[in-house]
């Protein structure tokens, strides 16, 4: 094992990371900072993955694509909430439960109709190809550094957003008595949905960038879904910061686990019984992780509340 | 003098630089209303949540009924015959003002490992009830959710959980807020009885309820207990008048 | 003599790209046979094995089909194969074949009308091993379909595995194996990995650049999902039963039609649905599906034109066949597979010897 | 002027009525006071002028517009400042972010709360769970304060504090019917409440049954309604 | 009478009548799918517990499902192939016996929930529910992995196994058996409700400070709840893997348990019968629609949200109006 793979994978899980922190940026305003359980956030993630290819396919543009991602996924988002979520704020949390899993179910289907039942072309955008050498003969992808350099963006910008301005604070103030909130003059509905159509916008954006490293199909979204959650859990909800460092952590536990764990088995068990038993431990580990976490420190890694 | 029911040592906790209780001692002796005064934010909660269990005091001991109660959690403490009302209402909300009360009767009676005898068939568990409500004014009210109690009557609930419990001593975290003059005057009478079955603990705001029943007063500003005496010794005790008494008539 | 055929497959979700194919497929060939007496009753299992069991209980018990077809994937096979033999029904699979289902579990109204599942695999392994590949890199996710991979390629490939990894299935970012790939001095790459983490794994594995060449079955460079791979494919190889451009008459037809109806080429799955109509067609004109000895070795006989040129069943019903290894190339701007070489001539299983028949 | 005018509210809590004809005012620069035993509709009416409630039946008129059945960040929006029952401060917000979240421009500015009550400056930074009763009931002040207000409604404003305080909040009280702020009050201590008040409404079971100016409520008629 | 009980008593007749409607017209297809509806209800009622009295949102009830089913699985299949599961310290061949298999699938599920509710039970919310996810997900690729038992292809079950006395290959006697079991979950429901074990159970829900204040410990009554739960979850999971003759690891799918969830919600949470009446509609949906198109999970979407939309507290909810609280 050369230092330039050890450094490789260390770069990867940092990656992997960031990239699910960005998967997890949306869920993070509409769950972590909203109090909303929301479970079709993948749909929006879909939408956003599926129009970029889409608009990409057609005007040729990976960046018009984009766009585009933002713009349906937020549209989604204000729908959702205009249409469902509004109507559940006074009601038991277990009721958007249900109502989102809906969702998942109308949103994967209805795709599928506009789409058809074939994963979706979508690539990389040529300036972002290519990779750039980096010390000890390591190399690295261009696009994944762009997509590190975008989540970090995402997650100074949302911690901003949340933490500094007014705009959080009513948002969270929103979220521990909404009554309260709008019997101080705040119109507090139209504020949820803008920030539910952000947070879905986020979900599309991530969607969208990182479609063009996977496929773009129906049902994209439900893994991503889980780990968004996971993220978030780990990290203490309602934190940015903890959600990054989550994403990573969870980033770097999964890669290294998945690259070291057959290496360590095949020691004892020989090649491919100790590589099959590593991956099944390996995809274990996030899990193992975070109930670890959870175990020792009950409310995430940074507790948003004391 | 009789051994103190509750007796607390050098109390100390801290919340980041706050030193919210500041080497607290202090002694609750059998029959006595001993009343725990002092400006918002000095301590008085913070310290009656460590005697409860709620929160683990950084140092200092905690002796109730000649036993160090420092390791047990809230559960055990309550069990052991500390009963407490909370200065924010804290109830199980759908549960109704009789349930409610209930669920302390069921406490004091023992394991709530039973599962299959019907409570509110439960004469044993109802009457004990039932009449807590009677004796705290809220018999009308028993079947009404406690979410839809009135602020008022919610602090009358508090009450009746408390005194449900038959504990030994009492820790009343400012019974009388929220009740209109009526419903002051009666608890002061009702407390004043209270005593000979168990001696209070009472954190209060209420100057005419603590002068009218207080055996002893403790003064607590910043975590320390500045002054504790009688009625006349507090009332005249400028410091006292002027870090929280005011300009009393 | 009419016989209702129930067919179970995924139309819903991310696997449904390869129902709809075979239904497609299926579909087609009746129309083309012109057959009015076979009456199918299709429905979705959106890959879930309790949900094709009740599917195939309804179909069963209410529907009262004759046979059963339809299952995409091996682990509702094993759910719902079982279940409808052990109840008097035949089924004919046009995609799955577990391992168990070929030996110790096969059944005699159970018929593969597809493949063994490691046969792509062997293939890929024998071509491995003819070609002279001294080291190779094998790929595939960690759950029994992918070990029954990589030791179906691991049976005929005897060379040096500079590294042999089960990824997490359901995984989709590749970068720590890809990064291993490119550590270990490979000179070729066999990957299994099925549906979208085989895109993510083809796009990811271009991106990266690391160049090595890259084969594995036919499933992941299959016109499903060609289109959605996009370039980054071109030049892999890999192996299959069928290609659209085998040279047969039936095949022709095939592709014609397939494309004139629905508009795009057709996939391996569409082949062999179609190839499993045509069996249906076959038997019901030569016995009654009522009576179940007569149809039974009607179906055995397996005398259709199959879109794979010849065709005959194993002791244990699975096919005996030719297996090809393909390159994906890029015809016009449509990206399609074109036969290479020929790795297996009739080639059965390893399953079949357990096969009490 | 009348600023605020509620007539022959009736308001329900799911199927239940609580309120079944509630009358009261508050006039420019008057300081009212809103009392009633426990339960008798107090928090009920305030609600319902706050939109926190649906009214069902009566009018509720602010600044001369009818805003019954208004949503109620409009109606705070118009000019109302609510310090409610139970304090209800947000608890994951801290003392600071409590108090500018939904501020409004006016004489009221962060500085001036925190002079008004220096105990939470000192614990500005604190999340507002953590804080002491009282000291919660100063945030749930400022913050009403905050919002700048034609009509301030304080419910049960002054529970929990410190005697100390309590007689700040009052003088503060009498120093802002100085400058002209109207005020509706509930509150228990009618030792304190009386002498403030210009006028008084008394409910009993969800009904206005009197209404009148402080002197006029004999002992007999405070005995009657209030159990004093 | 109250309405909801009517309901409930309407339910439970519907329930039954189905089969036996059924077997008169002959569509024995309808008794597989009345014993899936009250098979699932078992698993939901199970969950009910946790979730309905004690608030407990358990996102991996999956797991003790598909550990019921395994146990039920693992230990026919010995028994079938007259293979010793263990051979120390005495040789076990399993069993093909029902009761031994629904004793062992509850007596696994409630082992194995007892170490995972004692660690997730320090976290509360949303983390309870993501902390149990995490249990489960660990147990779900661990089948899926581990090739013993069929790893992601599942295991069949080749008979039925049997009861004593009666023919469970009989489809009829097969929902009997289930029903009565169902039945019977359901009165210990209504039992352990009502008692001061639910009390204390659902005053933990609404408050769990007030509990500890008078002197009960919610962590261990939780703890009994959870594991009560998943031992009746794992009933149920032995008795579908029955009637799949199958089991499989989707079984532990989170998908699973978001499903089992979902039914609860969707009959009414916190109802007696509303896992039965979940139960009964999602299956129901799942069947016709299916059967009517192949967009059918689009409609079944619409047709959910519809139900919380509109019909506030699930079907119990509209139907029975507000719940009374005792
Ligand atoms: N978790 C905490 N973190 C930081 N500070 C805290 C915490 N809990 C309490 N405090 C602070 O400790 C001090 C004491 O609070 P406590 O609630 O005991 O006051 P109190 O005497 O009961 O006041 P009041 O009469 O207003 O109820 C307060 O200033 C409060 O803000
Ligand atoms: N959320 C609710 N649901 C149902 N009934 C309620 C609710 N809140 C209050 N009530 C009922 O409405 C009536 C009026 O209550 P309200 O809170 O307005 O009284 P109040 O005069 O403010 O009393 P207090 O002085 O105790 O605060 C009471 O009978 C009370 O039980
Ligand atoms: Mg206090
Ligand atoms: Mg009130």
């Amino acid at each position: 094992m050369s230092t330039a793979l050890i450094i490789e994978q260390l770069l990867n899980g940092l990656q992997f990371g960031v990239m699910l922190f960005l998967m997890a940026a949306g869920l993070t305003l509409i769950f972590g900072v909203m109090g909303l359980i929301n479970l079709a956030h993948g749909s929006f993630y879909m939408i956003g993955a599926f129009a970029c290819a889409a608009v990409a396919a057609a005007t040729g543009s990976f960046w018009i694509g984009l766009a585009a991602s933002l713009a349906a996924a937020a549209a989604a988002g204000t729908l959702v909430e205009v249409a469902v979520i509004r109507r559940l704020y006074d009601r038991d949390h277990l009721d958007q439960v249900l109502a989102t899993f809906a969702l998942i179910l109308i949103f994967s289907e209805a795709t599928r109709w506009l789409f058809g039942s074939f994963p979706l072309y979508l690539d990389i955008p040529p300036v972002l190809a290519g990779a750039v050498a980096l010390p000890g003969g390591a190399h690295y992808q261009l696009y994944r550094l762009a997509i590190i350099g975008i989540g970090v963006l995402v997650a100074v910008g949302l911690y901003y957003l949340i933490s500094r301005t007014r705009l959080g604070m009513r948002i969270r103030a929103g979220e521990s008595d909404r009554e309260m909130i709008a019997a101080l003059g705040v119109d507090i509905g139209t504020l949820y949905t803008m920030v539910f159509a952000l947070g879905a916008a986020l979900a599309g954006l991530a969607g969208a960038l990182v479609g063009a490293l996977q496929s773009v199909q129906v049902g994209m979204g439900e893994p991503v879904l889980i780990l968004a959650f996971v993220v978030i859990v780990i990290g203490g909800i309602g934190s940015i910061k903890g959600a990054l460092v989550g994403a990573v952590l969870v980033g770097l536990t999964d890669t290294l686990g998945r690259f070291l764990l057959p290496k360590l088995f095949t020691v004892f068990l020989g090649p491919a019984d100790g590589a099959t038993t590593g991956a099944a431990l390996a995809s274990m580990l996030i899990y193992i992780v975070m109930a670890l976490i959870l175990a020792f420190r009950p409310k995430g890694l940074f507790p948003a509340t004391a | 003098m009789a051994e103190p029911v509750l007796s607390i040592r050098d109390l100390r906790k801290s919340f980041g630089a706050l030193k919210a209780t500041d080497g607290v001692s202090l002694d609750l002796r059998p029959g006595e209303i001993h009343a725990l005064i002092g400006p918002n934010g000095a301590g008085k909660t913070t310290l009656i949540h460590q005697i409860a269990g709620g929160i683990t005091p950084d140092s200092g001991e905690i002796i109730f009924l000649g036993e160090d109660i420092g390791a047990l959690g809230v559960a055990a403490r309550a069990r052991r015959g500390l009963g407490r009302s909370f200065q924010i209402s804290s109830l199980a909300p759908e549960f109704s003002a009789l349930r409610n009360v209930m669920l302390a009767v069921q406490s004091r009676q023992g394991s709530s490992f039973r599962f299959f005898r019907p409570v509110m068939r439960d004469l044993s568990l109802t009457e004990p009830a039932m009449a807590m409500l009677e004796r705290t004014g809220l018999a009308s009210r028993a079947n009404v959710p406690a979410a839809e109690l009135s602020h008022g009557e919610r602090r009358q609930l508090e009450i009746a959980i408390a005194l449900a419990l038959g504990p030994k001593a009492f820790l009343l975290d400012e019974p009388m807020a929220g009740m209109g003059p009526e419903g002051s005057r009666a608890l002061t009478g009702f407390l004043d009885g209270l005593r000979h079955e168990a001696p209070i603990l009472l954190v209060e705001h209420d100057m005419d309820a603590v002068f009218a029943l207080a055996d002893r007063i403790s003064v607590l500003v910043y975590g320390r207990i500045i002054a504790t005496g009688t009625v006349d010794e507090i009332r005249g005790d400028a410091e006292v008048r002027r870090a929280y008494l005011g300009e009393q008539p | 003599e009419p016989v209702k055929v129930g067919m179970i497959t995924t139309l819903s979700g991310g696997g449904a790209g390869l129902g709809v194919d075979a239904r497609d497929g299926f579909m087609l060939a009746l129309k083309l046979a012109g057959d009015t007496e076979i009456e199918v009753v299709t429905e979705d299992d959106a890959m879930k094995p309790e949900l094709a069991v009740q599917i195939a209980d309804k179909m069963i018990q209410s529907d009262q089909v004759d046979l059963l077809t339809g299952i995409i994937w091996s682990n509702l096979a094993m759910a719902v194969v079982p279940n409808a033999v052990a109840q008097g029904k035949f089924y004919l699979s046009p995609n799955a074949g577990p391992s168990p289902l070929a030996g110790a579990k096969c059944h005699e109204n159970y018929f593969n009308v597809a493949y063994q599942n490691d046969n792509f695999h062997e293939a890929m392994g024998n071509y491995a091993q003819n070609e002279g590949i001294k080291k190779m890199f094998i790929l595939a996710p960690n759950y029994p379909a992918g070990t029954d991979s990589l030791n179906g390629f691991k049976r005929y490939y005897k060379g040096e595995l500079v590294g042999e990894v089960y990824t997490k299935l359901g995984q989709t970012d590749y970068a720590a194996e890809i990064a291993q790939i490119r550590a270990s001095g490979a000179d070729s790459v066999f990957f299994f990995l099925p549906g979208g983490m085989g895109i993510a794994f083809v796009k990811q594995y271009a991106q990266s650049g690391v160049g090595i060449p890259l084969m594995g079955p036919g499933f992941s460079f299959s016109q499903d999902v060609l289109g959605a791979i996009g370039d980054a494919a071109i030049g892999a190889k890999n192996s299959a039963s069928w290609s659209k451009d085998l040279d047969n008459e039936a095949n022709k037809t095939f592709v014609e039609a397939f494309q004139k109806e629905y508009n795009r080429l057709p996939s391996v799955y569409a082949a062999q649905a179609y190839d499993t109509a045509n069996l249906i067609v076959s038997a019901s004109k030569k016995a009654s599906v009522k009576d179940a000895d007569a149809f039974r070795a009607a179906l055995k006989e397996a005398q259709f034109d199959s879109v794979r040129g010849k065709f005959k069943f194993n002791t244990n019903n699975h096919p005996i066949q030719d297996l090809y290894v393909r390159e994906v190339v890029k015809e016009g701007d449509v990206l399609t597979n074109k036969i290479v070489g020929t790795a297996f001539t009739d080639h059965g299983d390893a399953y079949a010897e357990q096969c009490k028949m | 002027m009348t600023l605020l005018q509620v007539s022959g509210l009736e308001s329900f809590y799911g199927a239940s009525q609580a309120l079944f004809g509630v009358d009261f005012s508050v006039g420019q620069s008057e300081v009212v006071a809103l009392m009633g035993r426990n339960g008798m509709g107090k928090t009920t009416a305030i609600n319902s002028v706050l939109g926190l409630i649906r009214p069902r039946g009566g009018g509720v008129r602010f600044i001369g517009r009818d805003i019954a059945g208004m949503q109620s960040y409009r109606i705070a929006r118009l000019g109302i400042g609510l310090v409610p029952e139970g304090r209800r401060c947000f608890p994951n917000l801290t003392v600071r972010e409590n108090l500018v979240a939904a501020a409004r421009q006016g004489p009221w500015t962060l500085t001036r709360i925190n002079s008004l009550f220096p105990r939470l400056e000192e614990r500005q930074d604190q999340y507002a769970h953590s804080l002491s009763g009282g000291e919660q009931q100063m945030l749930a002040i400022g913050r009403a304060l905050m919002t700048n207000p034609q009509l301030l409604i304080l419910d049960e404003a002054t529970e929990g504090l410190a005697p100390v305080i309590r007689q700040d909040i009052w003088a503060a009280i009498r120093r802002l019917k100085a400058d002209g702020q109207s005020i509706l009050v509930v509150d228990k201590t009618l030792a304190e409440l009386l002498p403030v008040a210009d006028r008084c409404f008394v409910l009993e079971k969800g009904r206005t049954v009197f209404s009148g100016k402080p002197d006029e409520l004999t002992p007999e008629l405070q005995d009657r309604y209030l159990g004093v | 009478m109250s309405r909801e009980r009517a309901i409930n008593l309407l339910l439970a007749a519907l329930l039954l009548a189905m089969p036996l409607a059924a077997l008169a017209l002959g569509e024995l297809f309808y008794i597989t799918l009345a014993t899936r509806m009250a098979i699932l209800a078992l698993a939901a009622v199970g969950l009910n517990f946790a979730l309905g009295l004690g608030g407990l949102v358990s996102f991996g009830h999956a797991a003790f499902f598909g550990i019921g089913g395994y146990v039920a699985g693992i230990l026919s299949s010995h028994a079938f192939n007259q293979t010793p599961m263990f051979s120390w310290p005495f040789e076990f061949f399993g069993s093909d016996q029902m009761p031994t298999l629904w004793l062992a699938a509850m007596l696994i599920s409630a082992l194995v929930a007892l170490p995972i509710g004692a660690i997730s039970l320090r976290t509360a919310g949303v983390y309870f529910i993501m902390i149990t996810l995490a249990f489960a997900q660990m147990i779900y690729y661990f089948a899926i992995s581990w090739p013993a038992y069929g790893g992601e292809d599942g295991l069949s079950i080749v008979v039925r196994n049997s009861f004593p006395g009666v023919n469970t290959a009989v489809p009829l006697t097969f929902f009997l058996v289930s029903y009565v079991l169902l039945l019977a979950a359901l009165a210990l429901f209504a039992l352990v409700r009502d008692s001061r074990f639910g009390a204390a159970l659902q005053a933990g829900r609404q408050n769990e400070t007030r509990l500890a204040a008078v002197g009960i410990a919610p962590f261990r009554i939780r703890l009994a709840a959870f594991t009560i739960s998943a031992a009746i979850t794992g009933l149920a999971g032995a008795l579908l893997a029955d009637l799949n003759r199958f089991v499989s690891p989707s079984m532990l799918s989170w998908q699973m348990s978001g499903e089992l969830i979902v039914l609860i919600i969707l009959g009414g949470t916190g109802r007696l019968f509303g896992p039965v009446a979940g139960a009964m509609l999602f299956v129901l949906f799942e069947f016709v629609l299916g059967g009517l198109t192949e967009r059918w999970q689009f409609f079944l979407g619409l047709i959910l949200l519809g139900v919380v939309l509109f019909a506030r507290g699930g079907l119990i909810g509209v139907l029975a109006g507000k719940a009374r609280h005792g």
